[in-house]
């Protein structure tokens, strides 16, 4: 009934630095379906980041290594030329909102502008047709059309957050990805933009990547989950198996660590801190920090095991 | 009765900032508090909840002097400290501590972790060297950075975020003060982190029976700390009661919508759209007329416009700013 | 307890700029001039410096004018070396003086000889012979003649030296340029197309080359000068010193004033380096109260600091400064004075200001406030440590401005009139004309240690600006 | 924008920076006076003029006491004539209006081309020749640094790039310096360019304007590449890192996920953005310009503002000297209006904060 959209298959994403390399994203797989929205759920500096940067080839300078495949429909997004991704991929298949909504906009182009850009380029639209559309995805999201003639520091956080979602919309994407979309906003707008982003995603039949290092937050979004730790995907789950009984340990502890208002449960915390990525441990990433950790664990990174249903986890506690 | 006492009474206390004011023009003023009155018992803790620019942390820097109220009064065990210069507020000083958000700006990159101990003890001239050690060593092992020879000399720069942050509270510890605001001490940490520490602070306030207001955006975190809850919005607290009494039972709208707008961890969650006003707080050079929070209230009447609500005491214990709680 | 952090402690800084290519070469070219200050403090004092700069012709009257520096010759043609011949140390080589009383006529006869190897490729600059004759009632009675490789006598003039010191300078003596000319045309056995200076025909090959100014060469081997005289009294005696100028003189050659180039190259390290340091030192470390007083403080204060430095950026700085250095004839300290009031008001201000607004509102200002630490305390121990790093490069980068500022109002004739700077000798060298005639070692000299001064500094701050400002690091 | 707000916004920095001159003009006086050279010299003046007067034939017949008396009579006379026998805070003010209205008073020694003794006529005579040459070699080093910078920050990290990092430093060397050197290449060494001047004799001779053109732009050359090499490895390398900072801005990244072709990106996000320190920068530069022009026409014996400056500093001509700063007050303070209303033009914060 679904079809898989997005396909990453080993995806690596190194970055040189003067202390090391630091493998940000490391031998990374996941499906993602269409319609499906996938929550990438992960402490800070895990790669949740860099994993969608690697996706939208959005590279540093100071890039190592960047491997893999990433299949769009079928087709390897990694095979084509840096310009044919520009004209073919970015916007026009995957569109991106960033962590930093607040400073993603150009503080000295209007908002219209600004929004209709991608039509200008990638649908070669003229001016009144694509200010027209662009009227039309900020009207989506809930700005006025008067807003189209002023400037990013005329707006508040929240009604920026909502121009770089319009902005992302205006080329009918298939996929968005949203990499911590509301981290600066305030609750109440964060559960706003939750709504519109839910609204969005029903009626447009969108797929997205959302990217959170909450996950409470997350459970708003996702119909699958994917855990990141030390720059791998330690676990993949449906929204359902995964919020009731996840089974990577450290997803348990991930979850465990969550205070929560609704219930009377008492939050535990993971003993011990995230590991480098420069110099990560030997075996499972999370092993020394890992309750359960066997001697295996120390010595042999664990393959996925799957068990049942599509629900992947990196542990040998799974190994038969 | 001496675990009544009360420790802290803060009277109609305003803090606005004026902006940059043309040479013509009348000046502007923000209001980033505007008006709030409380009282806090000795060895009681208190979470002060608000969204970004309520005017939270503002309060909580204006109670401990940081900022010279611009109206009102901040008495402490009687005493009026509200316009007290730099040099009469020593004492205050020294019973009063702050923790800051931010562990990686809150502690001098260029001092050891000794010597940033030491500071505040050099200031308030406590002690010999070998005193001051003394107590410096006592505090880390509060904090559990252990073992001391190990942590007492690094820099800032060698230490993880969790660490930084023990060291700001061990610092906030030295001079055994009777009243500490901490100001969203772990919305920087990581969820793993963050239990560990507010475990660390309420083990803490406990034993040394320090009062406590903790001040943050997050709702969910108070619940393990503390016993009431102040909520603030626009420059005012709307709300003052118990803690389980107000989650369960939310008396102001606002504080109803900021119950609502939380996600617990549930798969259900992406099935339902959630109820919350929109907008966004408003700007406080010009607050709305009436109640601040009447153009987004869902309850609206007309007099929310008109009137700013008094305090309501609708149940023993429990302060609300709502034209809802009035008695009729 | 260690007060500073070891990522800022001195050792620390040093250990990274020598990562770099350029902290090595700044750090080495410093060390240099440091050297070079300090061996020329010591073997030349000041006061020495200062006599000798501003002594004039007299302290330096045996050196070539114009002379180019020794070491040229390696380079080109044999220059000739300055060549003295003194009869008061008769016996030495080539000096012969022979005193022959006749008492009976209470005279005495007197024969001084002076002989040299000449071996140069070129003529020499200049020809002076010091008398200092020692006469009762009539004055003596000179014959002067020079004798050629070739065996050639010719007699230069007869002189009679009128005061007990006397400098002839044959060089510009008609009589001895007359004798010369005749002799010239009796070579040629006709009239020469463009006479020879006086220098030249006393030293040319005796051949058709006599002919022109152009063509001359000198002749190689042994000449002679010889002084015979009849003196008068029974006191009465003469001594002489022949110098024969040469045309390369020393490591630096000399001036247009035969001044020794060294002096003023050697001790325009010192000068250079503590006038570019004090400016910049000072103007940086007021700059940086100035802009902590204004950004921590607040208020009217700073209103009034800003206001202040935006005014200082219409001042036209050096016109200002041209001004005040002409009407009020400055020495070089004084003129250091007037610079560091005119920028301490400067652009440093408002970038340093912004750092400290910056720093200002870092939590652990906010909390050593919350403990009490008082203003003076929080400025002091809290703030000036944390801008300092950023801004010592600007601060070491600064430092050849002034130096080369310094030299500018030298060369607008504005510098201190008797300290031997680099500013100074550029001045003088232009003035003198130097790129029209070819002296050009007189602008190179100063103008490389110029820019050996202002490389070490320049790059020294870029690496150090490398170690502070991480951030450039990865661009 | 509204026109109304924008006159209003200039209005306002018209009026800041003419203050600023004032007060500038006023220490220049201060300065001069403080010395008592500029009244010194009025004064001497006044009495030659005097006694000159009193040389003739007419006046030989007084008996010198009596004469002297007459003399200092007449002296006192033409000192009150002057305003030069009031207080100094008045005769300050006379000073600096004066000095406002460019009434600068004439030279003691100096003449225009035209032969006028009006500091004003010296001056704006020579001003022309001055803004040409540095303006011209602001312009070009502008452009060229950032053509090379631009160049730079696409290829980051390439041989050229780290050749541009090491050979920053040596812009300490100011184009002055260089031009030493550039004299003693190509006009003592080689002669194949002038040592300096704006033009040859005999070119004016000819009264030919094309080759008068001609040859003014072959005395151009050597001080226009003396400042050019002087600024262009700093120059291209702090464009170059200025617009790679710039281009690692979250809004920047943002454009490259949307697709906008790499051309746009430095226009629209890199360069556009960051107008305003690049016309501060500029600004800096030109102001600069005027105040190197002195030495660098000194050493290039440029016929402009700098050689004047030079000659009356020789000539101890301090009523020129005086007039040249009170020029340089309003060049700079000029530069800066216009720098001002550009920002006003290109800052939306500006725009809309005086435009709404």
């Amino acid at each position: 009934m679904t079809d898989t959209i997005l396909q990453s298959r080993n995806l690596k994403l190194y970055y040189a630095t003067r202390k090391g390399v630091v493998k940000a994203v490391n031998n990374v797989s996941f499906d993602l379906q269409k319609g499906e929205s996938l929550a990438l759920v992960g402490e800070s500096g895990c790669g949740k980041s860099s994993l969608a940067k690697a996706i939208i080839r959005l590279l540093p300078r100071n890039i190592a290594t960047y491997t893999g495949e990433v299949l769009l429909e079928g087709q390897d997004i990694m095979k084509l030329s840096d310009t044919q991704f520009r004209r073919q991929i970015r916007w026009k298949r995957i569109s991106m909102v960033f962590q930093g909504a607040m400073n993603s906009l150009n503080p000295v182009l209007k908002i219209g502008y600004q929004v209709a850009e991608p039509l200008l380029i990638h649908e070669e639209l003229d001016k009144k047709e694509a200010k027209k559309r662009a009227v039309e995805a900020l009207r989506i999201v809930g700005i006025h059309e008067s807003f189209v003639e002023r400037y990013p520091f005329e707006l508040s956080g929240g009604m920026k957050q909502r121009t770089v979602i319009a902005m992302a919309l205006v080329t009918n994407p298939d996929i968005l990805i949203l990499d911590e979309p509301t981290s600066a906003l305030d609750v109440i707008t964060q559960a706003n933009i939750m709504n519109l982003l839910k609204k969005l995603k029903k009626e447009m039949q969108l797929s997205y990547i959302f990217i959170t290092h909450d996950i409470g937050l997350s459970s708003e979004l996702a119909d699958k989950v994917a855990v990141m730790y030390a720059g791998e995907i330690q676990e993949v789950a449906d929204a359902d198996t995964f919020y009731a009984k996840p089974a990577h340990p450290y997803s348990q502890k991930l979850m465990a660590s969550v205070p929560t208002l609704r219930t009377e449960k008492k939050p535990e915390f993971i003993p011990g801190a995230p590991p480098s990525l420069v110099n990560p441990p030997s075996g499972c990433k999370f092993h020394p920090r890992c309750p359960s950790a066997f001697d295996r664990c120390s010595k042999e990174n664990p393959p996925v095991f799957d068990l049942g249903s599509g629900h992947l986890v990196k542990c040998w506690w799974y190994a038969k | 009765m001496s675990e009544d006492e009360e420790l802290l009474e803060v009277e109609n206390l305003r803090k606005w900032f004026e902006l940059r004011k043309g040479l013509f023009s009348s000046p502007l003023y923000v209001k980033a508090v505007d008006g709030v009155s409380f009282k806090l018992k000795k060895g009681e803790a208190i979470s002060l909840v608000g969204e970004s620019g309520s005017g939270k942390t503002t309060l909580g820097k204006t109670i401990l002097r940081l900022y010279e109220p611009t109206g009102g009064t901040i008495k402490i065990k009687g005493r009026d400290i509200t316009h007290l210069k730099s040099n009469e507020l020593m004492w205050y000083r020294r019973e009063t501590a702050l923790i800051e958000q931010d562990p990686y700006g809150a502690l001098p990159s260029f001092f050891s972790i000794h010597r940033i101990l030491e500071e505040p003890l050099i200031i308030h001239k406590f002690g010999n060297a070998e005193e001051r050690r003394k107590r410096v060593r006592e505090v880390l092992e509060e904090v559990r950075l252990t073992p001391i020879e190990d942590f007492a000399p690094k820099y800032p720069h060698m230490l993880s975020g969790g660490q930084l942050q023990r060291v700001a509270i061990a610092r906030a510890l030295t001079l055994r003060p009777e009243l500490v605001v901490a100001d969203e001490p772990v919305s920087m940490l990581d969820a793993s982190v963050r239990i560990e520490i507010l475990n660390l602070l309420r083990e803490l306030q406990e034993k040394r029976k320090i009062s406590f207001i903790y001040i943050t955006h997050d709702l969910t975190t108070t619940k393990y700390f503390s016993e009431k809850l102040f909520i603030m919005y626009a420059g005012k607290i709307v709300e003052i009661g118990d803690m389980l009494k107000v989650v369960h039972n939310p008396l102001h709208p606002y504080t109803e919508a900021l119950l609502k707008a939380i996600p617990d961890p549930d798969p259900r969650n992406r099935e339902i759209l959630r109820d919350v006003p929109p907008g966004e707080p408003p700007n406080l050079v010009n607050p709305p007329s009436g109640c601040r929070f009447h153009p987004r209230c869902p309850y609206k009447m007309d007099i929310c416009q008109k009137e700013e609500p008094p305090v309501f005491e609708p149940e023993n214990g429990r302060f609300v700013l709502c034209w809802l709680h009035a008695k009729k | 307890m260690e007060n500073a952090a070891a990522e800022y402690s001195i050792k620390g800084i040093l250990k990274q700029l020598l990562t770099y290519k350029s902290g090595v070469f700044g750090i080495s070219l410093l060390v240099l001039l440091i050297l070079i200050s300090v061996y020329t403090m010591i073997t030349i004092p000041y006061s020495t410096a200062i006599e000798l700069w501003r002594g004039g012709e007299n302290v330096w009257i045996e050196n070539p004018r114009n002379a180019q520096p020794t070491w040229i010759r390696y380079l080109g043609k044999n220059l000739p070396e300055t060549i003295k011949r003194d009869s008061t140390q008769a016996g030495r080589v080539g000096t012969i003086k022979v005193l022959t009383p006749i008492p009976e006529r209470n005279m005495k006869l007197l024969h001084i000889s002076f002989s040299f190897d000449y071996e140069y490729d070129d003529f020499p600059s200049e020809i002076n012979i010091f008398f200092t004759s020692k006469y009762n009632t009539s004055a003596p009675l000179l014959r002067i003649y020079w004798i050629k490789p070739s065996g050639t006598k010719i007699n230069l003039m007869t002189y009679i030296p009128r005061s007990q010191e006397e400098r002839l300078s044959l060089s510009i003596n008609p009589t001895v340029s007359n004798r010369l000319y005749a002799y010239t045309v009796n070579v040629l056995g006709g009239e020469p197309q463009v006479p020879l200076l006086v220098e030249q025909a006393m030293f040319a090959m005796e051949d058709e080359t006599m002919n022109s100014t152009l063509t001359a060469t000198p002749m190689k081997g042994k000449y002679e000068l010889i002084i015979e005289g009849t003196l008068y009294g029974e006191d009465s005696d003469v001594d002489a010193k022949l110098i024969v100028y040469g045309k390369v003189y020393g490591l630096a050659g000399t001036d247009h004033l035969r001044r020794d180039l060294t002096v003023a190259l050697l001790w325009g390290t010192p000068i250079a380096l503590s006038f570019g340091l004090t400016a910049s030192l000072t103007i940086s470390l007021l700059q940086l109260l100035i802009a902590t007083i204004s950004g921590y403080y607040g208020g009217k204060v700073d209103s009034a600091i800003q206001r202040l430095t935006e005014g200082y950026m219409i001042l036209p700085f050096l016109p200002f400064l041209i001004l005040i250095a002409t009407f009020y004839r400055l020495d070089i300290w004084i003129l250091l004075l007037v610079i560091i009031v005119l920028s301490v008001f400067g652009g440093g201000v408002k970038s340093t200001r912004a750092l400290v607004m910056q720093i200002k509102e870092y939590p652990y200002i906010e909390a050593a406030k919350a403990y009490g630490a008082s203003s003076k305390r929080i400025i002091l121990l809290y703030i000036i440590p944390k801008i300092l790093p950023p801004i010592v490069p600007g601060l070491i980068g600064s430092v050849p401005g002034y130096v080369f500022l310094e030299a500018a109002l030298s060369l607008l004739g504005l510098g201190d009139p008797y300290l031997p700077s680099w500013g100074k000798i550029i001045e003088d060298s232009y003035a003198g004309g130097a790129l029209y005639k070819g002296h050009y070692y007189w602008v190179l000299e100063p103008a490389s240690m110029l820019i050996l001064t202002a490389l070490a500094f320049s790059f020294l701050g870029f690496a150090l600006d490398k170690i502070v400002n991480p951030k450039l690091r990865e661009v | 924008m509204a026109v109304k707000g924008f006159a209003k916004f200039v209005a306002k920095r018209v009026l800041t920076i003419f203050l600023v001159i004032v007060i500038a003009l006023y220490v220049t006086i201060f300065i001069a006076n403080m010395g008592g050279v500029v009244d010194e010299i009025v004064k001497s003046t006044i009495k030659m003029e005097v006694a000159m007067r009193f040389r003739g034939p007419e006046w030989q017949r007084y008996d010198p006491e009596e004469r002297e008396k007459l003399m200092l009579q007449e002296y006192e006379l033409e000192l009150a004539r002057r305003g030069l026998n009031q207080p100094f805070l008045i005769r300050s003010v006379i000073y600096l209006w004066n000095a406002l209205t460019l009434d600068l008073g004439r030279a003691e020694y100096l003449t225009s081309d035209t032969g006028s003794r009006y500091v004003r006529n010296i001056i704006l005579e020579r001003l022309p020749t001055t803004v040409m040459l540095f303006t011209t070699a602001t312009v070009l080093n502008f452009l060229i640094n950032m053509a090379v910078g631009l160049y730079l920050s696409r290829h980051h990290g390439s041989k050229l790039d780290k050749f541009f990092i090491g050979m920053a430093p040596t812009s300490v060397i100011p184009g002055w310096f260089y031009g030493i050197f550039l004299i003693l290449i190509f006009a003592s060494q080689l002669h194949i360019l002038p040592y300096g001047g704006l033009v040859d004799v005999e070119i004016v001779k000819t009264r030919d304007p094309f080759l008068y053109a001609m040859d003014v732009l072959k005395h151009m050359i050597l001080p226009l590449s003396s400042w050019i090499i002087s600024a262009f490895f700093l120059g291209c390398y702090s464009n170059r890192t200025f617009f790679l900072i710039f281009s690692t801005e979250d809004y920047v990244e943002a454009a490259r996920a949307k697709g906008v072709p790499p051309r746009q990106i430095e226009t629209k996000y890199i360069l556009r953005p960051s107008l305003p320190p690049i016309i501060t920068g500029f600004a800096l530069g030109l102001i600069n310009s005027w105040s190197g022009a002195i030495i660098t026409e000194r050493v290039f014996n440029w016929p402009g503002l700098g050689t004047v400056t030079y000659a009356a500093i020789n000539l101890f001509d301090s009523a020129v000297l005086i007039g040249v700063t009170v020029i340089y007050a309003y060049l700079l303070g000029a530069t800066v209006l216009i720098l001002d209303i550009l920002y006003g033009l290109i800052d939306p914060r500006i725009k809309v904060q005086y435009g709404r």
